[in-house]
């Protein structure tokens, strides 16, 4: 009944006009013995007040940035979302309406996808962008699915153990199956090793994937990479974090081909890890190749700048099995609320944002160090707002729990991906981390060590 | 006022965002990042205000139709109301906050969340498994049909072959393909049904899956259904149900009990996912129990009174998405669910089919629909005859449809009909609003051939050139030969 | 610079188009000597994140109905709001916009004030409402003055002491120092004498102010007061609970010949007071001595209906010292919020809640009066949400603290508004409070006078 | 869509509400309640579902122009930007939940907020003490008439008269009639001051308080301001300053400095709240020390380190208002001035005061501005001539703004300039909405008169008869003669 709109009397009312007596006997064409004979076993029906006492109580047994000082990356990552973003995009003028199929009353969400294009061009230096994907990791998946069918020889997909794991995971599970060789390069000093991927890469290899900033944080020197991918004629791949891309340099001009991303860090909350923003820019030469929506500018009759949905030839709703993707849905929420995020930092508010990133990481990367039971790992590489540290007492589960008695989701053990890496710890400090939650972390893990009571930040 | 771009807009030197100074001790960015690494190019970002970039989008929002703001039945999608209450819940502190690397003792709730909503679909679907981590109904589709692979694959048997009727959304033949499998089409029979002399014709012995829309996107239930499956079974094939159109059948019939093995749900159809101008969606799917250790990991277990992610998958497929999946969609399905209840969902179909049933008893009458006297949640009218006789399109009583303040039906789809016109009332409009749409369905109908061929006559744009559009692409301001 | 536009090469081409050197320039006609030489003494300027982080800090040290089950009442109550109120009232166009002075691009406004006016009248029973006013006391002076300005001869204004506390300190404030007599009808047993009325009441009497629910919950006889009021040609003011309505007869069927409410209670959330809602409904007779702006329909050029601000004469803007009141903004956002919630309730809806609240209340009644400790206080008087209960060990104060520490906001000490009262408080149930923290209260209640240690609800 | 009203829509059995079961024993309501107190009528409100009154409210928000969609000049209500995240932190749980009568012990952080808020009031006025407590700005005149009253009654003096310019705000005379003064006018003289003249001969020995709007409402400063006051002071009287202008000299000058005992702030003009579609605001008064002891009670006190409300003040006049105030508002004042900090608010006033005198510069060529080469926040500028010549009213100009989707300036106020056009732009607009307001404005002067007379042509409705609504008021739905 929630939100229904016929009462008894409008059923009845149209039952007559149907021409049939009953509800049921517009179920009739389903034969009678497919049919439930019972009740679903479900809860009970809640109104909007008690729902709400029952999500709150839910809520309330999660504990969140919110209640911890967070210092979790790994692909997701606790960014200040501006206030403007959540008002614009909870207009339901955006949120209740659905691919612009009819251009002529979707024109708001097409000069927004066509703008989101734009910004994304801009921003990493790309010729193209789609309307989005997924996620970053199932944007990667597509990044290769697009670089296997533009044709060259090569069937081989080299990617960098640098690579989140899940992301690799997800290309082992697209791609293993169909009888897709994937060579993983192995990351040893959490950052790739040059003269491997030279060893590696060949006339065989038709992608390969790096990510720069690395899982680790590291930030790859994808410039060399490029050179040797494109010595050998393959496509490189890059995923990036967006943040740093206002600090270092774009994919395009490090010679990336294609450029994919997770863009939540734009405007979006964590969510527990979705919805999220799967970022896909590219070159020129993969224009009709490219999966998911394309906004393009055109005109009108009466000679009008207007926005459309174009190029859907290479569309599954038109081509079926030969489509490019199988792609339907995009992420049109969450490309608006990224353009929103950057038209409001602008150039200027995006560097400072990375800065403070930079700043703030490397701050607690040293302070950090100075606990006695931890020491950095990787400590030589660049890198950007996250890094590895190493529990030198091997007790990566304890000290966090510690830590979070205290009040902070303290970061990511690293042993859940890396077996080898079980005594390890990944740490993110983003813009929203003050120097004070820092220090505190620091003195927490320092009475962690010393056996005093912890305190609370 | 909205129509130049952000790129025009901009004015050097304008910010919406100050950030805080760097608490910090500042190092010179050099000494932290080589600097080779640092961009040497000013990012050619737009530079607004805040106020701007709040009016640009204000206004943009209003070029949009919306559910919120007109009657909205565009066939397939299932535009119905978005609950405010589904908005504010799934923003909750604690909800939408928690990252997904956060420990479990730290997200019981939103674990208990989760662990439930598999269960609530699996009892919906009559499919004892589930994984949400799918972020889209593609991409369940995708994931399952992996699924299906490695199930194969266990059992030493190598199949190519997905059959899916010619009526289905391109999204089946086009994931099957991913898959690494062979799509092959079945044709629709008269009455829309599947064929069932192609069927058992392409019916070989190296069938994967029967990949079937039930109800159909004509809006039927497929008659055969249980033969059919039963065929697909007998020859060792497996039946995946496209879930779009489960909004029929909520409460009424289960997939898992009509003979499916496999199914995704659309929640932002189903389940009142907000379609937010084209995603996110999600794709959670269904399963019978033999096909549950090729799931997707993680799921969420219960042990005792705690809730906990199993990696420990040793036959899983792997992953086909980054963290747990589109939880901010899923928790707008888990409250729809439970604002309705068992009684609620089934009334929720019920009510869909009887306001499609009513539209369908009305337009019938001058707008032929060729595809059965009866439907279920959605039917496809045809403006066969009118083009024939009038020279008048589906697609122009679609953008007439604008003037008049209602969003075109989809147009076009499926390909088995001839100017189809599809429409999908849903339950959330009422009989005045479906009164409102069919009066003016006929009055269009009745209007002059050249006012309709130019319409829409009285939106933001008239029809937009869209063979130029592909012809010369225009894909990012500034970089436009025209 | 946090909202500003103008940048220096703005400022410089503005500069040169006036002709003049500098801003400092454009101020000139300010008398030196009058000019503040140095910079505002204020905290410095916040970013939105700090700002964020502030603003958090500061909520963080509020304890609220979120955290504890709040049994407050008095005027302002913990009821529920559903979501599609805040999604609504937050659309730009409605809360930025002002008084539709231009009725042209006004229509959403002027519409939905209408409506307003429309729904307060059914709602009440009576001819006439305003488009809002500030809050219930400021209402209800508004009242007073409205009735003294009919020009009845009287001038002496009769209040009954069941009236909310603060609503009558306002009306002392208001009139006291014109001269204007009040009244004050003593209160003994919670519910208005009317053989005290009938004895107060007479020729001189301008007005009579008569709040049900009162201030104690009590639901007052106002069809007997009516009537002595009416006998003696005085005006009936009532202050009444909006959510009362759902089940208690009407003002308008009552006999009240103006109606003013606190109208928070419909959709707008607690605030620590405010902004509020005054609602001011009356007879038709009072039609051009109402207070504030109100909404007329009437026809456009082409025919078309459409909606206006009407009879401007009363106003400040047009009659200044001889208008009906000095009122100039309303409560427009509060009013749309009302307008919302009454709609989303409808008929049935409403009288659920008051349903509810009803039920509830009698039940923690009892349950309360069940603690040992505790006593109810005028027991034998119908009420609506509220009732008053007397702690036997006239520590209120500390009964009250340590239900806190329980997790409730347990009700209002009544002392501070009735010195013969302070061993009495206010217990308001809603419909958002359940039956377990009813009982767990009294359960805590029981507890705290066994001396037992508290659980936490 | 949405002209339909909520009464025409109602279709009885609908509704958007389900409450939750009674989970206490119930009880026959007439056990509860004696039956002669109970309605016996149906309640006459609309019946709808969450879906309708979503969608209409949504289609009726979008006939509003607004600050978020348009620009909108209205002389004298400041329509500048109103930040979004202020009303992101004034929702906050923890602030937008609190219920009044908390225990202090429960609400620290609210009252610290407050106190600051009192503090930093006091210091942009350079008036020492503050109440928040009146709910608008004409009530915070109220309020501060009143504390005069008690403050002359408490050394003994009945003063009778309240002075105030012809121009200023209606509220001045008719607060000062509530508050029992008799509110006397003075004449502007030719540049739109004082006249000096008639103020000296009005100032005689009863009077109680000059209430001056500086700037005022021509957007100038008062020249003889010092003057002014010391001769108010002089005769023992109080000046009040009518802070609406406020926004023209934060950190410039303070009203405590240049002569002021009284004065209010409009918060939803200087501070960003959001105006409402017509409120709510607030309406803080700051005052002089010898006045502090009438301020309404309670006041917020910081006692070593714990925040108070303090009732203790015997001579206050009282209470104005129930509760503490429009503390919703106050968080958005408080918000705003924190964003700013103190070089950030003067900034502000410096840019209003910027953007406004670019405006004159550039509309004096073709619309006269009668008072002043040189304006503060806002200019009046008059139709007078082309009235005279062509016929063409400041109402024909401001409704053919309408056309070309800028709000109308403030017409007709103030009274004492023929076919006034007051133009506020404030400082968060951009010189690109300046110029092309100009040019508009331009272009109408140009048009033709008959065109003007019946714009506005573009929006929803054309002009009302505002006579008949008058004439023959219909004030609600199904009550209307007509």
């Amino acid at each position: 009944m929630a939100y229904l709109y016929n009462t008894p009397d409008d059923q009845h009312a149209m039952l007559k006009a149907i021409g049939v007596d009953s509800i049921e006997a517009l179920f009739s064409t389903i034969p009678e013995d497919l049919r439930l004979k019972r009740d679903l076993d479900l809860p009970p029906q809640m109104g909007e007040l008690e729902l709400t006492q029952h999500l709150s109580a839910l809520a309330g047994k999660n504990a969140s940035p919110a209640t911890h000082a967070c210092f979790l990356g790994g692909g997701s990552y606790d960014h200040f979302v501006p206030a403007a973003v959540d008002a614009l995009a909870s207009r339901g003028e955006f949120y209740t309406s659905y691919t612009p199929y009819q251009p002529e009353v979707s024109q708001g969400n097409l000069q927004a996808m066509f703008e989101y294009q734009t910004l994304i061009c801009d921003l990493t230096g790309m010729d193209l962008s789609n309307a989005s994907l997924y996620d970053g990791g199932s944007a990667l998946a597509e990044a290769v699915i697009m670089a296997l069918n533009t044709g060259k020889r090569g069937e081989k997909v080299v990617v960098l153990g640098t690579v989140h794991p899940e992301y690799r995971q997800i290309l082992q599970t697209y791609f293993t199956h169909l009888g897709i060789e994937i060579i993983e390069i192995p990351c040893v000093d959490g950052i790739a090793d040059l003269a491997k991927v030279e060893e590696t890469v060949n006339a065989e290899t038709n992608c390969v994937v790096v990510q720069s900033p690395n899982f680790f944080g590291g930030i790859e020197d994808v410039a060399a990479i490029a050179e040797i991918v494109h010595k050998n004629d393959a496509v490189l791949i890059q995923s990036f974090d967006p943040i740093s891309l206002g600090l270092l340099k774009r994919p395009g001009d490090l010679g990336a081909d294609i450029a994919v991303a997770e863009g939540h860090s734009l405007g979006s909350a964590m969510q527990y890890g979705g919805p999220y923003l799967g970022i896909m820019a590219c070159n020129d030469k993969f224009v009709r190749r490219l999966p998911g929506r394309i906004v393009g500018q055109t005109e009108d009759r009466r000679g009008k700048r207007c926005w459309v949905l174009t190029l859907q030839t290479r569309e599954q709703h038109i081509r079926r099995e030969k489509a490019t993707s199988n792609i339907c849905t995009n992420q049109g929420l969450f490309a608006l609320r990224a353009s929103i995020y950057l038209a409001l930092l602008g150039p200027g508010g995006l560097k400072q944002c990375a800065t403070l990133c930079t700043q703030k990481a490397h701050y607690a990367q040293t302070k950090l160090s100075e606990v006695e039971r931890l020491e950095p790992v990787f400590a030589g590489s660049p890198f950007f707002k996250e890094f590895v540290l190493r529990d030198t007492q091997g007790n990566v589960e304890g000290l966090l729990a510690e830590a979070r008695e205290a009040g902070f989701l303290g970061g990511v053990p690293l042993g859940q991906f890396f077996p080898e890496m079980n005594d390890c710890f990944l740490v993110c400090v983003t813009e929203k981390r003050t120097k004070q939650e820092i220090d505190a972390l620091a003195r927490t893990f320092s009475l962690i060590h010393s056996g005093s009571s912890t305190i609370h930040a | 006022q909205a129509t130049q771009l952000l790129s025009e807009l901009s004015h050097p030197g304008r910010t919406a965002v100050t950030w805080p100074a760097c608490d910090v001790p500042e190092q010179p960015i050099e000494d932290l990042i080589p600097g080779s690494y640092l961009s040497d190019k000013a990012l050619q970002l737009p530079e607004l205000t805040e106020g701007e970039v709040v009016r640009h989008y204000t206004n943009l929002s209003t070029k949009n139709m919306s559910v919120d703001t007109h009657y909205y039945p565009l066939g397939s999608c299932t535009m119905k109301y978005n609950p405010k209450r589904n908005e504010r819940l799934a923003s909750l502190p604690g909800i939408v906050d928690l990252h997904p690397y956060q420990d479990e003792a730290t997200i019981q709730g939103m674990l208990q969340l989760l662990f439930e909503l598999q269960g609530i679909f699996s009892e919906i679907s009559g499919l004892p498994a589930c994984s949400l981590q799918p972020a889209a109904g593609a991409h369940g589709e995708l994931t399952a049909l992996m699924v299906a692979a490695k199930y194969f694959k266990s059992i030493g048997e190598d199949r190519k072959v997905v059959l899916a009727p010619d009526s289905s959304h391109g999204t089946n033949p086009a994931s099957a393909q991913m898959a690494g499998f062979k799509a092959v089409s079945i044709k629709s029979d008269p009455a829309g049904g599947v064929d069932m002399d192609d069927f058992r014709a392409k019916l070989t012995d190296d069938i994967a899956v029967l990949m079937i829309t039930n109800p159909s996107t004509l809006g039927l239930f497929e008659k055969n259904m249980r033969e059919i499956a039963d065929a697909v079974h007998a020859k060792g094939g497996l039946v995946y149900l496209d879930g779009a159109n489960m909004n029929a059948i909520l409460g009424i019939a289960r997939p898992g009990d009509f003979g499916a093995d496999m199914m995704h749900y659309n929640p932002h159809k189903t389940f009142s996912g907000p379609h937010g101008g084209g995603g996110p969606g999600a794709g959670p799917i269904c399963v019978a129990d033999k096909l549950e250790p090729f799931l997707p990991s993680p799921v969420v277990v219960k042990d005792g009174e705690n809730y906990k992610l199993n990696f420990d998958r040793p036959e899983s497929i792997g992953r086909v998405r980054s963290f747990f999946g589109n939880v901010g969609v899923l928790v707008r399905a888990y409250c729809y669910i439970l604002s309705h209840g068992p009684v609620g969902l089934r009334e929720i179909s019920e009510n869909a089919v009887l306001n499609a049933n009513y539209l369908l008893s009305q337009v019938k009458h001058f707008l032929p629909v060729p595809r059965g006297e009866r439907c279920m949640h959605e039917f496809v009218a045809s403006a066969g005859k009118l083009k024939q006789e009038r020279g008048i399109t589906a697609m122009d009583i679609g953008k007439r449809l604008l003037d008049y303040g209602f969003h075109a039906p989809t147009v076009y789809f499926p390909l088995t009909v001839p100017e189809a016109i599809m429409i999908e009332p849903t339950e959330t409009e009422s009989k005045e609003t479906l009164d409102a749409f069919v009066q003016t369905l006929f009055r269009i109908t009745e209007e002059d051939a050249e006012l309709l061929h130019e319409a829409p006559h009285s939106t933001p744009i008239s029809r937009p050139n869209e063979v130029q559009a592909a012809r010369s692409p225009c894909l990012r301001a500034n970089f436009c030969s025209s």
